[in-house]
């Protein structure tokens, strides 16, 4: 893996107002990707709904006693595959332990869509943040 | 978040005029549809024609729409879904669980 | 100044397809911004043309002797302000000394759109690469 | 570049079936209506309505279309463009410069 081709990193407020603007950076990229052989407008909207879906739980679950608390998001575009990263500063959780969710479940399908749509997903800590890793292979 | 009301025979049509439902609008859209089922407005045809986008929170919403208006014996069908929006519906088996239509039409074409 | 609110950092290849995705990243800034006093929609698609203007700049006299150079965007909004930065590997020039366009000219309009709809504008070295920066207050 | 051509009246009728015009594409749209004019098609209108976005390279191809078809005694004409497009025409002087009409009722209304 060279250096990243196209690389974004965004700090924001724990807003909701900012998924779509998160979103849509996903879809552009996804549309730009010029040696991508599958379906394009499918990754769009893939890559749209993973980043909506890893912001939505961070701010969700970031720090509440912070008002002034943020949420970081990093996209890295290789050769052959993509790397998002969404940071968090909450009371973390086990990603492994996270069932999945029944048919008529109202919550819960979140990281099942992460799951499905990409190619893997961790979470750790790194220094005073926890991180989800999201990668999916671009070839 | 901007949503038509109109009355279509005995159902009540809601159409979002929004690009996006996700974690930022769909608490309000559930919010919606839960008082107008509660306000005995229990058959209701959801038309997302305008829709490109939809989250989990917003699949959750017309999940919730869903089991209320059951519940209450009523009805809540889903018609003109974009077909990017309709493969989430596919990729959580939601599509098994909510009535589909492609268009008006075909909701009342069996009807008398 | 405090912290700012929002902070976006881009590197992207020199490639002019990318315009549009910091253009609408331009866009979707102004119109989530809540203190704003003025009209919204304008700010929206002055901060496109901007972004789009100097990137086009940066990404035009970026070091062609380089195939993978990249340009850097850097966007900051603070409570009371916007910073725009657009780094690039190229020869620089003395912005003083850019003339205004005449009105048959059909070229040079880009730094007379960044001049006129924003409040200042610098360029300058910062290590190993040059500087655009631009300021808006948001009051 | 998607551009729809027409032929209307004594003249070429050009679309751009594009949201933006930047750097990205004027190039290509300026060799579009260069080409044409070559070909002695001098007369154009050049309908704006599906540009929500125009750059300075973007202004600058119109108007190398417009030098162009002037010298060949043609006319370029400017019509249908959208509120914030038509604002950098403004800031530019470039109003000053063109021929914008409204649309193409006001543009023929006048012709016998
Ligand atoms: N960043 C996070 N920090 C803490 N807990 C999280 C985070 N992301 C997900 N979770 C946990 O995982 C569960 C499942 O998440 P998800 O599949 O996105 O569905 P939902 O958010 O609708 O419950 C959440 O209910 C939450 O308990
Ligand atoms: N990043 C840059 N590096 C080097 N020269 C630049 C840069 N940005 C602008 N210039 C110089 O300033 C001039 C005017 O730029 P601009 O107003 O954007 O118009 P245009 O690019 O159409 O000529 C350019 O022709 C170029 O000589």
């Amino acid at each position: 893996m060279t250096a990243a081709e196209f690389q974004v990193d965004l700090v924001i407020p724990t807003q909701t107002k900012y998924l779509s603007l998160i979103g849509s950076i996903g879809e552009h990229i996804a549309k730009g990707l010029e040696n991508y052989s599958g379906d394009k407008n499918a990754l769009a909207y893939q890559l749209n709904l993973v980043l909506t879906e890893a912001t939505t739980n961070a701010i969700k679950h970031s720090n509440s006693d912070n008002p002034k608390d943020t949420v970081r998001i990093t996209i890295h575009i290789y050769d052959d595959e993509l790397v998002i990263k969404v940071y968090d500063h909450g009371q973390g959780f086990d990603l492994d332990s996270v069932p999945l969710p029944d048919d008529l479940q109202e919550s819960g399908r979140g990281l099942f869509f992460i799951r499905e749509l990409m190619d893997s997903v961790e979470y750790r800590q790194e220094q005073d943040w926890n991180v989800l890793e999201i990668r999916k292979s671009l070839k | 978040m901007k949503i038509k009301k109109e009355k279509i025979k005995d159902f009540i049509l809601l159409t979002p005029e929004e690009e996006r439902i996700d974690a930022h609008n769909s608490t309000e859209f559930k919010e919606y549809i839960l008082d107008l089922i509660k306000k005995s407005e229990i058959n209701l045809i959801i038309q997302l024609d305008q829709v490109r986008f939809i989250d989990s929170s917003g699949l959750g919403a017309l999940l919730a729409g869903f089991k209320n208006a059951q519940r209450k014996a009523g009805k809540l069908l889903l018609v003109n879904i974009q077909p990017q929006v309709l493969s989430m519906f596919e990729l959580t088996r939601l599509n098994r669980v909510f009535e589909i239509y492609a268009d008006l039409d075909e909701i009342f074409e069996s009807e008398p």
